[in-house]
């Protein structure tokens, strides 16, 4: 069985491969400590003739013990913030990107489209309730906004996830690398339905992608 | 014991300067052409020069041992620590 | 002395027989505090347990009526089968009473309450009048929760976080009285928290006897200080931002309203600056009972007590500062995340310190395997488990795919579940015998012990796996995601596991109930163990020693060169 | 167990101050926290937004605050006043100045209240934009320590008449001058932030 979803994004393989990475040194962390305890609690259990050896502890073995766990988590964290910094930044979302907007409100995704004109904010857009289209291989770039709870924007095999808030424009980018349809789900309490609150998301190809969009703008169904 | 450690200050001298202080407040609060960000700086500075004056003198941390001082002092820098954090999200 | 009239109240109440309600109800007796809130918290353990079995019904068995159900009424469940809106509730009172009124009360309440005075060698708190204060305003804070169950409407439903504007807007949640009371019991209980800690403080500070320097304190009681210390400065930033809540939910403030300017966001930022150290406030004093109970278990002193200390006062200095790591996907500003992340992956560091330090504690030693020692030994092994699941969150980027999904869930439950909550259990079994007289009997302890500790881990450990899988918290119907579905023989796995999970604290309920009046007589020293507290009779008479003892050890002198025995008490004096 | 006991660790270990006076200090210091919150909200609100902010002055009426912000100095130099008597063993001036010291709380409070009924009359209320809320909040809280720290002074007062406090014996009088020194300090910080700047 596999766990984890298919990877349908540029960064999911990377996010993936710390999640691996992180999964074997904690499990080496993790098999040390019961291992060891295990150990101990079998070999040093109670004989009527044993006495405890007598010390209040180890100076080199806790320089030891500390040194290797801040050295370890210090470079996870440079290394994390390198990632993170390539997926969340708002100073360096991909130029030429397709724009999209997404309206969040209970219980429903609101993604409007640029139009013909490739621009938001003009008389040409047009919003789809809970499907969003996308191209292949091309970055996207997805205005966030939420019109009255938090509700969080999670696509699982794009291995994205950010938090719709009101009162603020939060952009997010991915760049989908399989033709497919996926699930979008809210991540973040929102009320009665947010169990419900599940929409789609399309990934065409180019072709297939301007087809559609040529398609809506033009006044096509869903509108 | 501790009464015969120190003697009174002058409270009424700390009265006076506070009462002073609060008049140059307000009066400077009046003043409509003074750039703002000197306003406020200088506002904060009297206020908070006040609030020592209370502490240190009405509240004698001033003859207190050295020690309750870390009682007072420890909030101080997480009230910081909050509202500078905070002030870095909403960049108004 | 020319101010011991001042004083009489901190000192023993005199010999007087009091009444039977001064003596239990209305006691000012830190012994008798204690026990108060060990019934109270164990109550709303059971509640917040019956919660999590609707949950978990809902869960494995979607749309299918809950056993027993027909009881609940056609507001909560529809012919048994919970409704959305109830869910909501469940999920937002299960975490509210497992946090605030079980395990919190559980650790600070109960042991802080019985054990600062009797380990520091004092006759009582700084102030008993406001620690019997502190006991019943808690009472009414419990009461006012579970009055919201009754409110029309239904009980708060915007989740243990009460994320505005969810929680500040009655529109959205369809929760109005439910959520004020929420707030106001919150805000209750936190005026409680505070007088407490306030005592605790005040009492470790000035009440130690002669000769119990701060580098000779029990490390629970370290432990403990510290955490009154993080309730101190913590509870009351919580209680402004419910205060700010509550009056954008009554009287029409926008403090997180963002048509007039508000900002949702602050909410967040004000209650993990609480929530943060509040974590720390559920597991340091835990980690410091397990180090007393491991030390007295091996027969040998703790290894590396100084480290010790400084491990807990790291985390809790260090726990200021990480509160954002629980906002990495919320909208702040993803800089801040960067220094957040750095942070939290730092406060690993100690946690580590701690676990490697219990391990040098056993290595060598002469290992006696009481049931406290049992669950003190799962406190480590799980406490292990929950400590790592944390680095995985700690991670920025592998966060945005594991936040809010049942990872979190699995991680929080390892940490206060098979963290602090086997801390407790090993301290209900260990301080029994001092708190009631009689011992609790081993071998239901050990059954107990074993099934909870197989059961604990066949409901915890697959949400792990849920998790990897995308699984979101806090939904009431996994079922409606496509992606989901071939997850659900987990859903149920998880299920059946909590239900087993239930079951198994029978015994336990059994084993403390039974041994009240039926457990075998309490010798002076059960354990044989080194704290002040085993100097005195079972239960301790009001005002606890006789005489001031004097200390002459450090808590941890198991088999000591100095002595023949494999302990030392603490005020035993030893002539070479 | 016998006081002198009791009284021989309460100097050994310890803060060097005697335990309600600490006490006190460590529950202050948890006030301070609460007026972070509340106040480090108002600051991030005012500062942080976007936002235009209404000039104070033109809502609320310095003047008389500032008068009342006079009083509450006053009353905090009649409470340190007290409490030197208390320490000289002067019964006739610590009543007096204790005495001085609640009708300086309660006209505090009666002043709050009567801006408050002002304001409301011109429809400034809690729900008029962030301004109100915070200001409501804010000096609604304070005003809500001030009036719990005049009924204990007020009890205070009555225990000085009872002959409570002597030379030897004057804690109960210095410890609830530390809370309403702290009263007034928070006080003079909020009167520049919220009324002044």
């Amino acid at each position: 069985m596999h766990w984890l979803p298919p990877q349908a994004s540029t960064f999911a393989s990377e996010i993936d491969f710390m999640f691996w990475v992180i999964l074997v040194i904690t499990g080496i962390a993790f098999v040390i400590v019961e291992v060891g305890l295990l150990w101990f609690v079998i070999r040093y259990r109670h004989r009527p003739d044993r006495r405890a050896y007598y010390t209040h502890g180890s100076k080199t073995a806790e320089i030891i013990w500390t040194a290797i766990p801040a050295a370890t988590v210090i470079v996870l964290g440079v290394w994390s913030g390198r990632v993170w910094g390539e997926i969340k930044r708002r100073d360096r979302l991909p130029a030429n990107a397709v724009r999209v907007a997404i309206a969040a409100k209970q219980f429903e995704w609101n993604v409007t489209y640029a139009g013909a004109d490739g621009a938001l904010g003009t008389p040409d857009d047009f919003t789809v309730r809970n499907q969003l289209h996308v191209p292949v291989d091309r970055p996207v770039v997805v205005d966030l906004t939420a019109e009255d709870a938090i509700h969080s924007f999670f696509v699982p095999v794009f291995r994205l996830k950010q938090d719709a808030v009101p009162g603020m424009r939060i952009p997010v980018w991915f760049e989908a690398t399989q033709v497919g349809e996926y699930e979008i789900a809210c991540a973040e309490l929102c009320g009665l339905g947010h169990y419900r609150m599940r929409g789609m998301v399309h990934v065409h190809t180019q072709e297939d992608f301007d087809r559609w969009m040529l398609a809506r703008a033009a006044g096509g169904e869903g509108r | 014991m501790e009464s015969t450690e120190h003697k009174h200050p002058n409270y009424m001298a700390v009265w006076a300067v506070l009462f002073v202080m609060t008049v140059i407040e307000v009066g400077v609060a009046m003043l409509s052409h003074i750039p703002r960000a000197l306003l406020v700086l200088v506002l904060l500075g009297l206020a908070i020069w006040k609030a020592v004056l209370v502490a240190m003198y009405f509240m004698h941390l001033k003859f207190e041992p050295r020690r309750l001082l870390f009682v007072v002092l420890a909030p101080l820098p997480l009230a910081v620590i909050l509202v500078v954090i905070v002030l870095q999200e909403f960049p108004g | 002395m020319t101010t011991a009239a001042v004083h009489h109240e901190a000192a023993a109440g005199g010999h007087h027989e009091l009444s039977f309600v001064r003596k239990y109800i209305f006691s000012t007796d830190h012994k008798i505090i204690g026990i108060q809130f060990l019934f109270m918290s164990l109550f709303f353990l059971l509640v917040g347990g019956l919660l999590a079995m609707m949950m978990r019904w809902q869960l494995g068995y979607p749309g299918k009526a809950v056993p027993g159900g027909g009881v609940l009424p056609e507001t909560m469940a529809s012919g048994g089968v919970i409704l959305p809106e109830f869910y909501n509730s469940l999920v937002t009172m299960h975490g509210t009473f497992m946090v605030f009124f079980a395990i919190m009360p559980l650790l600070v309440g109960v042991y802080g309450n019985y054990l600062i005075p009797l380990k520091i060698g004092a006759p009582d708190m700084a102030f008993p009048r406001i620690n019997m204060a502190s006991f019943w305003i808690a009472f009414g804070a419990g009461i006012i929760m579970l009055a919201g169950f009754f409110a029309t409407g239904g009980h708060a439903a915007a989740g243990w976080t009460s994320y505005a504007p969810l929680s500040a807007r009655s529109d959205l949640s369809g929760v109005h009285m439910g959520q004020v009371l929420w707030l106001v019991g919150l805000i209750v209980l936190g005026l409680s928290s505070i007088l407490g800690s306030m005592n605790y403080i005040t009492t470790v500070v000035n009440l130690r006897a002669p000769g119990m320097t701060w580098f000779r304190l029990p490390l629970s009681i370290w432990a403990l200080f510290i955490t009154a210390i993080l309730v101190l400065l913590a509870m009351p930033v919580l209680s402004g931002a419910l205060i700010m809540l509550l009056f954008d939910q009554t009287l029409g403030t926008h403090f997180f309203d963002v048509s007039a300017g508000g900002q949702p966001l602050m909410w967040q930022h004000l209650f993990w600056f609480f929530g943060h150290p509040e974590v720390y406030i559920l597991i340091l004093p835990a980690m410091g009972i397990v180090s007393d109970i491991i030390a007295n278990g091996s027969r040998k002193p703790i290894f590396g007590y100084h480290s010790m200390v400084f491990a807990i006062g790291a985390i809790a200095f260090l726990g200021w500062i990480v509160w954002g790591h629980h906002m990495f996907q919320s909208g702040m500003n993803p800089m801040l995340g960067t220094s957040f992340m750095i942070s939290t992956m730092v406060i690993a560091v100690p946690s580590a310190i701690k676990t490697f330090n219990w391990m040098g504690t056993l290595w060598r030693g002469n290992i006696h395997f009481h049931t406290p020692m049992l669950n003190a030994l799962a406190f480590v092994s799980m406490f292990v488990i929950g400590g790592l699941s944390g680095i995985f969150m700690a991670s920025t980027p592998v966060d945005i795919f594991q936040h809010d999904t049942y990872f979190i869930v699995a991680h929080i439950h390892y940490v206060l579940f098979g963290g602090s909550l086997f801390a407790i259990f090993g301290a209900i079994y260990f301080w029994y015998p001092k708190m009631f007289g009689r011992m609790m009997s081993e071998r239901l302890g050990k059954v107990h012990f074993v099934l909870t500790f197989v059961f604990y881990n066949l409901t915890f450990f697959p949400m792990h796996f849920l998790g990897m899988t995308g699984h979101m918290r806090r939904i009431y119907d996994p079922t409606q995601y496509e992606f989901l579905r071939p997850y659900q023989g987990t859903n149920r796995l998880i299920t059946v596991g909590a239900f087993l999970l239930l079951a198994s604290q029978l015994p336990f309920i059994w084993n403390f109930f039974w041994s009240l009046r039926k457990g075998a007589k309490a010798p002076l020293n059960p354990w044989r163990d080194n704290g002040l507290e085993w100097t005195v009779p079972s239960p301790p008479p009001h005002g606890n020693f006789a005489t001031t003892p004097t200390v002459h050890h450090g808590p941890y002198e198991y088999s000591s060169p100095l002595t023949t025995d494999d302990y030392l008490p603490q005020n035993q004096e030893v002539r070479p | 167990m016998s006081h002198a006991a009791a009284d021989a660790h309460l100097l050994e270990p310890g803060a060097g101050v005697y335990h309600k006076k600490l006490g006190m200090w460590v529950f202050l210091a948890s006030e301070v926290m609460f007026f972070t919150a509340l106040i480090g909200s108002y600051i991030i609100l005012r500062f942080g937004a976007a936002e235009s902010w209404p000039v104070p002055s033109t809502v609320l009426n310095i003047p008389v605050t500032a008068l009342n912000t006079f009083i509450l100095i006053c009353s905090s130099v009649s409470m340190v006043k007290a409490y030197a008597a208390a320490v000289e063993g002067d019964q006739k001036r610590l009543r007096l100045w204790l005495l001085v010291t609640v009708i300086g709380g309660a006209t505090f409070v009666g002043v709050q209240v009567f801006e408050y009924t002002h304001l409301i009359h011109e429809h400034f209320l809690p729900s008029s934009g962030l301004f109100g809320s915070t200001f409501y909040t804010m000096t609604g809280f304070h005003g809500f320590h001030v009036s719990m720290g005049v009924i204990c002074m007020t009890w205070v007062t009555i225990q000085a008449f009872r002959g409570r406090y002597t030379r030897e014996n004057y804690h109960g009088v210095e410890v609830i001058g530390l809370y309403w020194h702290f009263v007034d300090l928070v006080w003079i910080i909020l009167f520049t932030i919220v009324y002044l700047i």
